[in-house]
């Protein structure tokens, strides 16, 4: 990481930056500046307004926007700039990379082509030109084979090799400064620790200063030099990421810091004595049909053969990349999809057998909580008559009653009674995810399989969660399958762990022991892409901040 | 993350009537009320011959003048509302239901049901839209019975169609997976948790699909394979009164009005529920 | 936003795209008249060029065109002239004929012989599929005595016979062709004619080309060397919408509503030519309520025949009188016909006790069926019957009253010749094949005069026995007789020589155009 | 491969489908009342004039038979003779496919730059007054019966005015040009607003996109964005619209073509439909189907052409 030495002018200069929507003030009165060569990262929440403020940076904001403040990049106010100056600065000195490399390259366009594009308009050169360019370019980013890979289309290219494109196109006209928007929130963590890596290196090779925005103080901590820390549209703190991360001074910071999965252990009831087994995966396989038409023969391994086991009141984590197989083997519990081969038994008894009264009494043992909160709640439902609905179906309760015991859960998981005849849309993610597990529990379960339950939340949210999922299954005394991406959450959340890659599973053991001393090479590879706070003195929990479900 | 607030902040109200959406509706009850009144409101009997005076220009007598048989156009036009709207809900009700059901079924259990009708979907696509309606009004005899029946036989598809593709992307999310988790039965997961979901489209489409179907009556009318004589329906008084138009313009210009401002009723409110639709999709 | 910017010429070039159009209508506005074609317009189709084959309106207006028969008659007098026989002589007893045919050829220059005509006539004859026997009815034999001369012998003797075999099937094809080329392929395309014109092309459902034929025997015909075109034109306003924008030069079959504008107009001859057409309502005698006499004279008495004649013709139509058409021989001018009396009718049908019957109408789509459905519709619920009016295409239409599945229906016919005999055969005759015009009327004393009709040879008689037969069934109403109506045809000024016959033949051969 | 593919996965369908159409029409005709031999013989014609009419063409045959021979012929690539005729039924389709298909394309040139240029219009200021107008006015466009249209417009400008000949095909390319030209524009004026509304719809939606905030972010002006992104992701959903409306307005021929006197295949589908000439009917529908499998076919390949991810 290069210090940038001081008394040198700031590349740019962002001074009393307003943001508002009609009204509503997305960002208010921010300022920092960047040295050249410096690598700034912005933290901060989903609503914390660090988005708005790189776009409102590039002049990217829809006409509803307002900007006030400046925004001087070599001392030129951007935000004064007309439309001309503009589109001469944009992706020629100031280069930007986002979130989601899916859907921010253009379809129908050719990669070539599209990471030539910015050179050809900027630098005024050839169309092959800027092709044998965007080829070298696609081989600096560490694309294989580039030449070929120029001419397939971004639905031919991996997440990584998707935001790999979008970095070439931007450096191509060797910006001066790259700002990178949440550039690896939705990437595995190996993909991410790579780009991360490649983002450090050009860095180190040129020089190229960057604004990194990303809600992961971890990875943040992992390039930076110096941090803004946002929440609600304004700076809480800034300053090197070594002073903010060991002597955070402002009370968000610091429960920023320690909601970072990891940092704390759920103290999860380890019970070593195992309880008898409950659930039972024998050699599952399952496989989907892959490619349709005339002669689509060949099928897809989404679970190859897959053994585990799980025993009344532990915690069992899964952890894998997308398409390890891990969201299967959930689904495939609860027999949403049946499968090709092997069996799953609850106490001996072969799920895939049951029918009728058998299958509801499973369903009753067994509940899910899913992944997306929005998506797993019906939208034209209160979130009272979607935990009461589960109850009366059952015919545990008549309809009243059943609205009773709903809002007994709606207060178990810690939702405010005034939320009770709100509709999901109405909710943020967190709400919703503990709507979700009031669904869930409603059945009072024995199994609870939460897949992925926080993946989508603030790490803030996230800690919350975790928190309510441990204190409910030391309540209920449940037995949980946790699945997710996370190798830290898990590990601090679960007693064992079963690592899935490509429908295998490569690596099962003691959540610690795998964490410290992984034994496969693809659970090492995952440790070691964990972006990981500097582990310093723990810091004492602090109270009185965001102590309101978010 | 999920959606910055920003959006949230500038997205639309999900529930909110656009203006045109309320002249829609005025129009609409408009002609339901003149239906409804007709008897009061029209100054003569719809089928009262006049030989004396046919095809006698607008007057103070004849507001619209009179047809080829001395009938009060404007009684004529008055009265035809009645079949018209009657023609617009009942040619559009039974092939919704239809479509709506056989789409929500094959939609959702895909597999036989799902290939056999995909098939005849495929079979009645390519089948002329006139052609497969004339011909069956051809067998069953002509009349606005038979007429809505041909009308359902090859109206559902596009109901059964928009159905389906609702429900194929419902099915994947996760409040169905939670649904069927829950241990719900298909009944109540179909009813309860995809139907509403799903129907919103599929309404507006309705309300749009008015407008063709009673289009579509008055070219048979046009045909002269829509309502019988006497009765007055739009398309046929202008199908009759084309042999005069040369003469009496008035004829056919003024059920062709009528028959538009319905039609703008329906169009405006399917284009307002549309929307309505689309921006609770984005919101 | 401003990127779209780049729409504004877009949006011009559709304007220019469109606005060409226009330019281009406009210039293209006034058809050229240069090229020398008449085109005769008619809402009927020529669906066969066998004249054997169909007695349908469209091709009766071709027949004749194609095909010359042994006699013509004279456009102006309409009396019976020599046509491909010059001369004939016929033997006392009147059973006899002898045909002496002239030096005359066909299109392909072949002789026509008297092996040809007595091929023809036999077709017509006795060929199964022949579409309209009857006015060959009475023939014994046809038989070429030499390559020149004809001998046809009746089973008796038959007043009307010379009519007979001037009339639009009786054409003269070419034996050698037929034999050749088969019945079907001879008439497909272009058949060997003997008249006036031959086939240049014929396209199917939309026009007839025609061209003059060279080997015609009437030297010096046709008279103008353009070519004809008979177009078929469904709709009457388009179709004369065409004429006024001087698209065409010809249109039967006026809407009656359209006559005065037309007269008004300068570039057209507007004309009310004299016809053997009358407009009728059917009735259904094989079933309840019209089976019954008195409901049938209760529903005849109900209609005003007098202003509904007025109000659907405008007036250029005569009430009709009898179940016969008014401009055909023997027609009883002074006969009273039906009266409207509306009370006497209530009474009637109360004591056939058919009130409140159902009375299912049939009309087709055209607008005067349509007219006067609804018409007769309103006069019959007045006296107390159900009438429902029932839409159909032709193909239904002949369906159900072929099958006697309709109550009434409004339609007309006319009849080839001026003679009753073919008429009352078709109208009102039990025995004759025709089921009295598919109404299922039966009445022996009618059938035996028809009989009687045919064999009279003496004028005044044959006029007595026709006015009886029209007495009897007007009086038992047959039919109801609606009007007596002219053909309304519309020509454009630039044309000279041409009309339409009372036996719906165009004077083609004696047009000429002039400017 | 995926395009061989595709073509015969499509062949496959249209047999079963044509196989399909031509059983339910076949059995529709033979059901409807009215009988060929009698619309052929005329009025006068006897009963047993029209019996021996029948047994010659095979009417009198049992259905089954009658539709095996049929098909029989079909597979020979045969569609049969026109009982009203007596001609190769593909050569009366022949004869009157081109007026329908120049009047399809004529609509096309007609309909396609307005909308383009009126979606734009809309899309660039949604909710705009512009838009406004352009919507009530597309609804209002929607709404108007093709054939009350016709007869108006034929009056107007036809009879009235006499701009424009009120029926018929002419004669040459510019005969066509002006002959079909009341035609066209009817439909078009209904087929404009049908097309804009997706279109503008598509254009509002990709304003919003991620890729065109990428793009601008690399400094792409305005209008490069519009013509090089927004338009080719959003042409897709209304190139597919306006294949089923191409393939509608084919089969639905027979409005128009029935105001303004334009021989063509609508036409002659009225004329079979009333003179019962069997396989003419058969053979159109047949057309149309083929038709409309071909459109959609040709469409898919387009949008394959211009959207990589569309698999085919």
């Amino acid at each position: 990481m290069s210090r940038p030495e001081t008394g040198k002018p700031p590349l740019l200069d962002v001074k009393d930056l307003t943001v508002s929507f009609g009204g509503f003030a997305a960002v208010k009165n921010v300022s920092f500046t960047l040295q050249p060569g410096e690598i700034l990262g912005i933290v901060g929440e989903s609503g914390s307004g660090k988005s708005v403020t790189c776009r409102a940076v590039m002049r990217l904001l829809t006409g509803a926007a307002r900007a006030q403040g400046t925004v001087a990049l070599d001392g030129q106010d951007l935000l004064a700039l007309g439309e001309e100056e503009l589109c001469a600065i944009r992706g020629r000195d100031i280069g930007m990379i986002f979130q989601n490399p899916a859907s921010h390259l253009n379809p129908l366009r050719r990669i070539g082509q599209q990471v030539a594009a910015p050179m050809i308009r900027h630098l005024g050169i050839g169309k092959r030109e800027g092709l044998l360019r965007a080829v070298k370019l696609l081989e600096d980013v560490g694309i294989h084979e580039p030449e070929k890979r120029a001419r397939s289309y971004p639905h031919e290219f991996s997440g990584g090799m998707k935001q790999r494109a979008m970095i070439a196109a931007a450096i191509g006209c060797q910006p001066k400064l790259l700002i990178a928007d949440e550039p690896t929130t939705a990437l595995d963590v190996t993909v991410q620790a790579r780009i991360l890596e490649l983002l450090k290196e050009l860095n180190r090779k040129t020089g190229l200063a960057m604004i990194l925005i990303s809600h992961d103080l971890g990875v943040v901590a992992d390039i930076c030099s110096r941090v803004v820390v946002m929440r609600n549209g304004e700076v809480v703190e800034q300053g090197p990421i070594d002073d903010v991360i060991n002597r955070p001074r402002h009370a968000y910071t610091r429960l920023l810091i320690e909601s970072q999965p990891g940092r704390k252990s759920y103290g999860s009831v380890g019970s070593p004595d195992r309880g008898k087994s409950l659930l039972r995966v024998e050699n599952l396989s399952v496989t989907f049909p892959a490619g349709q038409g005339l002669l689509g023969g060949n099928s897809f391994r989404a679970l190859d053969g897959v053994d585990l086991e799980i025993n009344t009141g532990e915690t069992v984590g899964i952890v894998g990349e997308s398409g390890s197989g891990k969201s299967t083997l959930a689904r495939s519990i609860i027999r949403l999809n049946t499968p090709s081969g092997g069996a799953i038994r609850l106490d001996g008894q072969d799920v895939g057998a049951l029918a009728g009264e058998a299958l509801t009494a499973f369903r009753r043992r067994v509940q899910m909580v899913f992944q997306n909160p929005y998506d797993s709640l019906n939208p034209r439902l209160t979130i009272a008559e979607a935990v009461a609905e589960p109850i009366w179906r059952h015919g545990i309760a008549d309809r009243k009653t059943a609205r009773e015991e709903a809002d007994a859960l709606l207060e178990m998981v810690e939702l405010p009674g005034s939320l009770r005849d709100r509709k999901p849309q109405q909710l943020s993610g967190g709400q919703c995810q503990r709507v979700g597990l009031a669904r869930a529990l409603a059945l009072k379960p024995q199994l609870l399989i939460a897949d992925e339950i926080t993946s989508a939340l603030d790490v803030t949210t996230q800690a919350q969660i975790l928190e309510l999922l441990v204190r409910l299954q030391r309540q209920r005394s449940l037995t949980l399958l946790y699945i997710s991406h996370d190798l830290a959450v898990v590990s601090s959340l679960c007693q064992r762990v079963y690592v899935f890659k490509a429908g295998r599973i490569v690596e099962q053991g003691v959540a610690q022991q795998v964490l410290s001393t992984p034994r496969d090479p693809y659970t090492q590879a995952l440790v070691g892409s964990l972006a990981r706070l500097p582990t310093t003195q723990t810091i004492p929990l602090s109270q009185g901040v965001a102590t309101h479900a978010t | 993350m999920a959606e910055s607030p920003v959006l949230a902040q500038t997205a639309p109200s999900i529930r909110r009537i656009t203006p045109t959406m309320l002249v829609a509706l005025v129009v609409l009850f408009g002609w339901l009320a003149l239906a409804l009144a007709a008897p009061v409101i029209a100054p003569c009997d719809p089928d009262a011959i006049d030989i004396m005076n046919m095809l006698s220009p607008p007057s103070a007598a004849h507001l619209f003048g009179t047809d080829q048989v001395g009938r009060d156009v404007f009684s004529r036009v008055l009265f035809a509302s009645r079949i018209d709207l009657l023609l617009c809900v009942a040619g559009v009700l039974p092939p919704l239901l239809i479509g709506t059901t056989i789409g929500l079924l094959s939609g959702y259990f895909r597999g036989v049901v799902d290939n056999v009708f995909m098939r005849i979907y495929d079979l009645t696509v390519a089948f002329p839209f006139f052609v497969l309606v004339l011909a069956i009004v051809g067998v069953l005899g002509p009349g606005l019975l038979n007429f809505i029946l041909a009308l359902t036989l090859v109206g559902w598809v596009s109901y059964a169609r928009l159905m389906r593709a609702q429900v194929l992307t419902i099915r994947e999310s996760e409040y169905i997976q939670a649904a069927k988790c829950l241990g719900y039965s298909p009944a109540a997961i179909l009813g309860h948790h995809v139907l509403p979901n799903a129907i919103g489209p599929v309404i507006a489409y309705a309300v749009s699909d008015a407008v063709l179907v009673m289009l579509a009556g008055a070219s048979f009318g046009f045909l002269g394979l829509g309502a019988q004589p006497p009765a007055a329906e739009w398309g046929v008084m202008i199908a009759d009164g084309q042999a005069f138009v040369q003469q009496a313009w008035w004829i056919c210009l003024f059920p062709g009005l009528a028959a538009i401002s319905l039609g703008l009723g329906f169009a405006l409110l399917g284009d307002g529920l549309g929307q309505i639709h689309r921006r609770g999709a984005t919101a | 936003m401003n990127s779209l910017s780049g729409s504004r010429t877009r949006a011009a070039g559709a304007v220019l795209h469109g606005a060409v159009l226009v330019a281009m209508g406009l210039c293209w506005a006034v058809p050229a008249f240069a090229d020398d074609v008449i085109r005769v317009v008619s809402p009927y189709q020529t669906t066969t060029l066998d004249p054997m084959r169909s007695a349908a309106a469209g091709n009766i207006e071709t027949y004749g065109q194609l095909y010359s028969r042994l006699l013509r008659r004279n456009y102006e007098t309409g009396a019976l002239e020599p046509g491909l026989a010059e001369k004939w002589e016929i033997s006392p007893d009147g059973k006899t004929y002898t045909f002496h045919l002239r030096e005359a050829q066909f299109s392909d220059g072949s002789p026509i012989t008297a092996a040809d005509v007595a091929f023809s006539l036999d077709r017509i004859r006795s060929d199964k599929k022949s579409a309209y026997p009857a006015p060959l009815g009475s023939v014994e034999s046809v038989t070429a005595a030499d390559a020149k001369t004809v001998v046809i012998t009746l089973k008796s003797a038959f007043a009307p016979f010379l009519g007979n075999a001037e009339i639009w099937n009786m054409g003269i094809v070419s034996k050698a062709d037929v034999e050749k080329r088969g019945e079907e392929a001879a008439f497909a395309t272009v058949p060997v004619a003997s008249g006036p014109y031959e086939v240049k092309q014929w396209k199917p459902n939309e026009k007839l080309v025609l061209e003059p034929n060279p080997h015609y025997w009437r030297k010096g015909y046709p008279k103008s060397d353009a070519t004809v075109e008979l177009i078929e034109i469904a709709s009457p306003e388009t179709r004369i919408a065409m004429l006024k924008a001087g698209e065409i030069d010809v249109v039967r079959a006026v809407p009656w509503t359209q006559i005065d504008e037309l007269k008004a107009t300068e570039t057209v001859d507007m004309r009310l030519e004299p016809s053997t057409t009358i407009y009728m309502t059917l009735l259904n005698h094989k079933r309840e309520p019209f089976s019954n006499l008195k409901a049938r004279q209760a529903a005849g008495m109900a209609i005003d025949n007098k202003a509904m004649t007025a109000a659907i013709t405008r007036g250029y139509a005569e009430p009709a009188n009898t179940t016969l058409p008014g401009s055909i021989d023997f027609h009883d001018k002074d006969y009273p016909g039906i009266p409207y009396d509306p009370a006497k009718a209530k009474e009637l049908l109360a004591e056939s006790g058919m009130v409140g019957r159902e009375v299912k109408i049939l009309a087709t789509a055209d607008a005067p069926s349509q007219q006067t459905a609804l018409l007769i519709q309103a006069q019959w619920q007045a006296i107390g019957l159900k009438p429902v009016i029932v839409n159909v295409d032709s193909g239904a239409w002949w369906d159900a009253t072929g099958k006697g599945d309709y109550d009434a229906a409004a339609n007309w016919w006319y009849n080839e010749t001026t003679d009753p005999d073919l008429a009352v055969r078709w109208a009102v005759c039990g025995s004759c094949g025709s089921n009295s015009y598919s109404t299922f009327y039966e009445n022996p004393k009618v059938d035996a005069l028809v009989e009687q009709g045919t064999k009279e040879a003496d004028q005044a008689k044959r006029a007595e026995i026709y006015k009886e037969i029209q007495k009897i069934t007007t009086e038992e109403v047959a039919q109801i007789p609606l009007y007596y109506a002219p053909n309304a045809v519309a020509y454009s000024k630039r044309l000279q020589g041409l009309k339409l016959t009372p036996a719906l033949q165009w004077t083609l051969e004696e047009t000429s155009l002039g400017h | 491969m995926p395009l061989l593919q595709l073509i015969a996965r499509r062949l496959l369908q249209l047999t079963g489908v044509l196989a399909g159409i031509s059983l339910v029409t076949f059995l529709l005709l033979h059901m409807a009342p009215g009988d060929p031999a009698r619309l052929l013989a005329g009025e006068r014609a006897s009963a047993e004039t029209i019996a021996a009419i029948r047994s010659q063409y095979g009417l009198d045959l049992p259905l089954w038979r009658q539709f095996l021979t049929y098909l029989a012929n079909l597979f020979s690539g045969d569609i049969g003779l026109s009982l009203r005729f007596q001609r190769p039924v593909s050569q009366l389709i022949e004869q009157f496919m081109w007026p329908t298909l120049f009047l399809t394309v004529y609509v096309i040139c007609l309909a396609v730059p307005p909308t383009v240029a009126l979606a734009i219009l809309g899309a660039r200021r949604p909710g705009g007054v512009a838009d406004q107008i352009i919507r009530l006015v597309g609804i209002a466009g929607l709404t108007i019966p093709v054939f009350w249209l016709g007869i108006m417009m034929s009056r107007l400008f036809g009879v009235s005015l006499g701009w424009f000949p009120v029926s018929g095909y002419g004669a040459g390319f510019i005969g066509h040009l002006h002959h079909l030209f009341l035609p066209a524009v009817s439909t078009a004026i209904w087929l404009v607003p049908v097309l804009t509304q997706s279109l503008r719809a598509a254009l509002i939606e990709k304003t919003t996109a991620d890729f065109v905030t990428a793009a601008r972010a690399q400094g792409a002006t305005e209008r490069q964005i519009f013509w090089q992104t927004m338009l080719p992701n959003a042409v897709l959903p209304t190139l597919n619209l306006l294949g089923v409306m191409v393939a509608f307005m084919i089969g639905g021929a027979i409005i128009v073509e029935t105001v303004y006197a334009v021989p063509g295949l609508g036409t002659l589908m009225v004329n079979a439909l009333l003179g019962r000439d069997y396989y003419v009917v058969q053979g159109l529908t047949l057309v149309f189907a083929v038709s409309t499998v071909l459109i959609t076919l040709l469409v898919d390949l387009l949008s394959a052409f211009i959207d990589p991810r569309v698999r085919l």
